[in-house]
């Protein structure tokens, strides 16, 4: 390998281990509760937005997904929204997060698909079980697609997830993807 | 016997929330005479365009054929009992069932049989084996089925609900069938008998303590505390609980004037603007019936809907005795900007439903309050449904409220009290 | 009392489907008293090879015992009930249960009970506590138990099916006890009753909606289109439906001539050559009768067979009404080349079974009628069975066929209603 | 007509472990009239403290209340059913429920009740909606309660179990009450009948096959082979199977003579100082009943304990007849050295539950055996309890062990067979 | 760190990183559904075998799965036959798969236990989450060996996959691993 | 970059790799019941914890679990006990695993949340699945935090394991996390 070879598969190899540490972090301040911190990690306009999944025929294959900003979604919102529902978590008030939901999420397969100026597009799964009381138990894998905007340290400026699932499986949406 | 125990005196065995048994029996003698709203012609803006819904626990596809007219058809082939429809939505000419091809009309005539001669050699007559078409009704655009022969018309079904229901399909400004309804439909199951949901939307006005979170919030968009854009209005009103012989049952303002608006949504102008012309139309179209204020309600069994802000019809549809599934159409006035549109569907969002930050604590505790239905000593138990009794007023405080209209003013458990009568007299026939 | 409508006049009740009341009146009624394949004598080399296997929902040990008698073992301790034998399968000279110890031999008697001296002090008469052993037959290899002692002889119990299983275990040469089972059962668990699994190896002619893909794509290797092998035959033949009155069934191709053999294996030209090769000699060894040519069936009630390319037994192990389990064994001629051991079982695996690309479309389909098994309207609608009705012959078109099986020529229903017919009776009485 | 058999002859139905419909009768006539360990006064150290716990299936709150005294109340909200307590523990003054509001004070009274006057207009008795109240007895410690208002008095109900009661709530020392609960209930799920688990701590003393691999180990901390401290003292005694009349079981050694201390604790020499220390106290304090060392037992019907370094009290709560909760307080002597308790607590993590190398072993077993109770044809055979039959003495060796007391020597089912006649008397009624 | 000891570093991180960025390219293919890419990642003469787990005795752990080309397996097969399923799936009338499924892959625990001249030997388990219509829905967790060959790209050569499962519990395998 | 900056970063991304293969390496050890190696990667004074979750009022969270060597956890406990679990498997003659369990565990979200002098304080998810027998299935999800101690390898000082579970649903914990 030349020394430029070398500089530039370092530089690559830096950038992974800086989006995966990013998603460590975040999965890190979730499992954890530090509500407040995580998000810091969005950008103040970030979208976060959660479709809906329908069964459709193998040639509607656009129609699959609710779309953003005009249909029913899960989540179609922004960082108010998301400052909000923190809000509601730590008052201690909220019943369906009282007592609070113990979480694990796992991030893998990061991929940065895109790496733009000022911004990267990251694909990602998420896997997340959520366990409360004894026996309220939801388990949740979905597929992410990132926008992370490069500033003084990373944030994400828009977020999708895809679930897989078309009747949710949950009684509610309580801890975040 | 009496198996809701004293559902009139405000006792309520627990026993009708938990036991298999009744449940069977529920879907019998509640659900197989009632009719069921399937959905909203908006969403069948084609002829051919269907969409899959559901009847009790019946799936039904609910399809336009040629011309126009609204068909809904039991989704299960006659031949070996196949759903011949296996996507949510989509656009047909025939129906063909996966299994051995079956192939019916939009009808559901069954108009292709392979083998027919030369196998079934005039055996079978087609006209016999059709797909089970269910009577249909359209409602100012909703769109009701009921497979029960023996059920009394849509209309006489509804009595003087149909006031409610048309006063929830005009648009803001009143116009009739003002409605559409938004893609995509929501659905999700909760681990709780399908009656503490209709019993909620029936009129639980006393369980605030649910929504302590939200109300510190301040979700709603008036720029107020609360979480309900109307909270902001100031002007005068008797919150009515108003409860049908039928089982159906409506939760309203009666406002005691027709007062000029007030700004229930000043966190987004537009919409502000919107409502307060709309506001204005409606009193000019409705005269002094704009007074009415509607805020949700059910019709029986298990349709229920919510206005005010958050225009939703949804379903209760029972899976067990245990475990419900939820289905919700969101509707958007038709003819409003797009910022009405978006916002109010942002509003939804936020609101209900599992990703909604208030009905995700109505969740919570229905599914616990479930299990407070099963154990050797609670169930002994019955649940207590006394809150205002003895005061109801029959078609009060106006006459056109309809005429067989029980009324109670105030925080109440009236509605309950007569939604679990009505229950309780076709499950002790 | 007809528990399944009318099932000869092709009419069966969706309830048999999904009733859980049904389903244990069935273990019973059904079950208990047939005989059941559990294995077969090559699976068993050694003395002292055992394979665990199921009699219904019974776990069992199928042991060949010092001598090479093969015995079967109800799976279940006589002391508290521990299975036994907690392996898929192994080589055992005695089974000594993990709870407390007590031992059997390979015949299933209790030799071994710890403190049996000073603790039962002679109160514990070990004859009476041996493991319970079903009456156990050997049919060409084909291992067969059943624990109803008033069951009659499995010779009586298949009747005229003796010839049909037979032939099933000939070898393509024609010569008896001509297979070998390879390593691995292969076991899956489906969402679907298990009747819908028996009905459709009983002979369900007109299911090809189901495999319009495999159709498409040509998966047999014959190199030519559709997926069977034996479809490129082009010799005149009458395909038949064999039904037994002990409710086994039978399809099967009837030849009207001895014919020279025709490729069916052409992507594989060694494999070709050797169906060529036992094409003649089972001509040589059967003469007339080599013109029949099975293609599958069932032994009541469920054990199910298909051959053509893909000789596999299988049996449907009824979980609930609304599960089952599938075992199936996959057979290769015992003395065949390596090549075509190998290409059959390449053939099957991407055939049948979770990964067969045919027999997931069926289960896919199974599994979706199940649901309209159960639903408040769907099931009052009885399923049809009508295909080619009322043309059946005793003993046709051959005498050798059977005395008493009822032959249906072409596609048709025939099968289903007979296997429907017996199941009612066994219910019904 | 005997559910069970014949429990008295040692032959017990398979059915009574899988039937659920005979779980359903259990839970009134087994569960409901019985008296239920729920806690330890060392749980709760200060007025407020309150854990949760349960009664049969019932969730319970074990509340202290100002003034010291212990109430157990139904966690079940008289309104509509909601837990009105939702945290595992904690510190309170009031429970308040948080779907309506109503709060019940740490006697169970409801005290608040939103729109108590203007909504419930005089109409609710307050006295008549508190929570629902067990009667609540403590016994050295142990906190007991029985909702039955026909049970006898908790000592009637031990009845001569009130000096094993007693006895394995005494620390090594023989003072009185001289245990304290560790932190943290050890709470999960096992698939089997909670039955399984009451026979084997009632006294299944042939089950060591299921324990090979911890003997093999040597797991106990005596320094020498085997998994019990106690196996280590060679002093001769009787091992004693102790039956009391309603259903409770000891497990006992009875020694022939007061005898100096023998080595149980060798690996940590600090805890076999402090056992000796004990053990000399104990004589001293107890005389010649410090004979008497007790190893395990029951309270009729689920509540079971260990000894002998597993001190320990569990429940088997029934979920359903395939499934059981199991739940185990951890004791170590309240005034011992922190390291015996350090030792105590790792030496039972090691030996039971679901990380416990010795009760993993016990629960496959169970588990596994459970499937033996379902199946057509093995459910037919009785499972067999006739180890050590007809020699039972009454009151025997020693007259103190309990005047209604039935003995028997060594190893045996006899405390099987009592507890399934108890069981038996209970359900056949 | 001498300069040689840091290349030698720098290549063994692009290596483990390229082989990463390999298999998180392919779930992506899978879970996109873009089926004829995903074939394009293995070689002709690829097999790809999934063998069958049976319960044996502690002393016998060599019988615990089925044999290659000997045995009954879920899986034992060729690109061909592999191309076959991609285009069943394709077609809109393999009702196992119409609706289609919405799969989620994630691959972790890379390990590229040998690395020859023109051959990898990678060890790595895979989560697949696969949903259709409303509650048809599977759970698979596998260990995977793959021989990948080293040429302009990756190729997988030879892949087995170990599922726990004895009894499968999924009435088709539909979906890829 | 600079050359030294470079060398910080290869360093880091060296590091990274050196703990991710350790427990690559771990999950292939015990999916592979080489359970004495398992036991080499444990220094010989390491703990192994795992507490009990109990579910508490939102300002409580301290009391959420259960107390290392005070209260009851599933396991508070030292090298020796280890090995005596293992050697309770190998023998055959535990019944809760014989026939043994078949185990995929996974490693996700590596996070090195100190690198001292001679050791490393490491987060990371575990995702367990184990089948026995054709139903005994158990799924597992636990956030990890390690003391790693630095020597010719890496080993295991101290574990943590936080299972979400408050009562377990599983009969017995056989398997390692
Ligand atoms: S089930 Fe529809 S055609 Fe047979
Ligand atoms: S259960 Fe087999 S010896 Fe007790
Ligand atoms: S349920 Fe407790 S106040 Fe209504
Ligand atoms: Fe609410
Ligand atoms: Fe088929
Ligand atoms: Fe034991």
């Amino acid at each position: 390998m030349s020394v430029d070879t070398q500089a530039a598969g370092l530089a690559q190899l830096l950038l992974q281990r800086e989006v995966e540490a990013f998603y460590t972090n975040e999965v890190e301040l979730l499992d954890d509760r530090r509500f407040t911190e995580w998000l810091d990690l969005f950008a103040d306009d970030a979208r976060y937005w959660m479709p809906i999944a329908r069964n459709v025929a193998f040639d509607r294959p656009e129609h699959e997904y609710t779309r953003e900003r005009a249909d029913a979604n899960w989540f179609d919102e922004g960082k108010d929204d998301l400052t909000k529902r923190v809000q509601q978590i730590v008052g201690g008030d909220h019943w369906a997060e009282e007592p609070r939901s113990r979480t694990i999420h796992a991030v893998t397969n990061v991929n940065i698909v895109k790496a733009g100026e000022g911004e990267l597009t990251v694909h990602s799964r998420i896997i997340v079980s959520q366990h409360r009381q004894d026996d309220d138990i939801n388990h949740f894998v979905g597929k992410r697609i990132d926008l992370l905007r490069r500033g003084a340290t990373l944030q994400v400026a828009h977020r999708t997830i895809y679930l897989n699932q078309s009747v949710l499986l949950a009684k509610g949406l309580t801890t975040f993807f | 016997m009496s198996i809701a125990a004293n559902p009139a005196g405000g006792i309520v065995s627990r026993e009708i929330f938990s036991s298999e048994t009744l449940f069977a029996k529920e879907l019998e003698r509640v659900f197989a005479p009632s009719w069921a709203f399937v959905g909203h012609t908006s969403q069948l803006a084609n002829d051919g365009d269907y969409v899959l819904s559901r009847v009790g626990q019946e799936s039904v596809i609910v399809v336009r054929e040629k011309g126009g007219a609204i068909n809904v058809l039991l989704n299960s082939c006659r031949h070996r009992g196949m759903p011949v429809c296996r996507y949510d939505d989509g656009n047909a000419s025939v129906f063909t069932c996966s299994y051995h091809g079956w192939s019916y009309d939009l009808g559901g005539g069954l108009t292709g049989v392979p083998k027919f001669n030369e196998g079934y050699r005039g055996g079978l007559d087609r006209a016999q084996w059709g797909l089970i078409k269910a009577r249909t009704e359209i409602f100012y655009g909703s769109i009701w089925a009921s497979f029960d022969p023996s059920a009394p018309s849509l209309e006489d079904y509804l009595g003087d609900m149909t006031l409610y229901l048309r006063d929830l399909l005009q648009g803001p400004d009143g116009e009739d069938d003002g409605y559409e309804v938004i893609g995509g439909i929501v659905k999700w199951k909760m681990p709780s008998n399908w009656k503490f949901g209709a019993e909620n939307f029936s009129g639980d006005h006393s369980h605030y303590p649910t929504h302590l979170s939200v109300n510190r919030l301040n979700i709603s968009l008036s720029g107020k505390a609360e979480r309900h854009p109307f909270a902001a209005v100031k002007a005068p009103f008797k919150f009515l609980n108003i409860a049908h012989p039928g089982g159906h049952t409506v939760r309203a303002n009666l406002y005691e004037a027709l007062t000029p608006y007030e700004s229930m949504w000043a966190a987004v102008p537009e919409v502000d603007a919107y409502y307060k012309e709309a506001h204005e139309a409606r009193q000019k179209r409705l005269g002094d019936k704009a007074r009415l204020y509607s805020r949700g309600g059910i019709v029986f069994p298990n349709m229920h809907y919510n206005t005010g802000g958050r225009t939703t019809i949804g379903i209760w549809i029972p899976v067990s005795a245990h475990e419900t599934e939820v289905w919700r159409w969101l509707f958007v006035p038709r003819n409003a900007p797009q910022i009405v549109k978006d916002t109010l569907r942002h509003f939804y969002m936020r609101y209900a439903g599992p990703g909604g930050m208030t009905e995700q604590d109505d969740m919570e505790n229905w599914s616990a309050a479930q299990r407070g239905t099963t154990g050797t000593w609670s169930r002994r138990h019955p649940f207590n449904y006394q809150l205002s009794p003895d005061d109801a007023h029959r078609a009060w405080p106006e006459p056109w409220l309809g005429k067989d209209v029980m009324v109670v003013a105030g925080v109440s458990e009236h509605n309950q009290r007569s939604f679990y009568t009505r229950w309780n007299e076709l499950m002790s026939a």
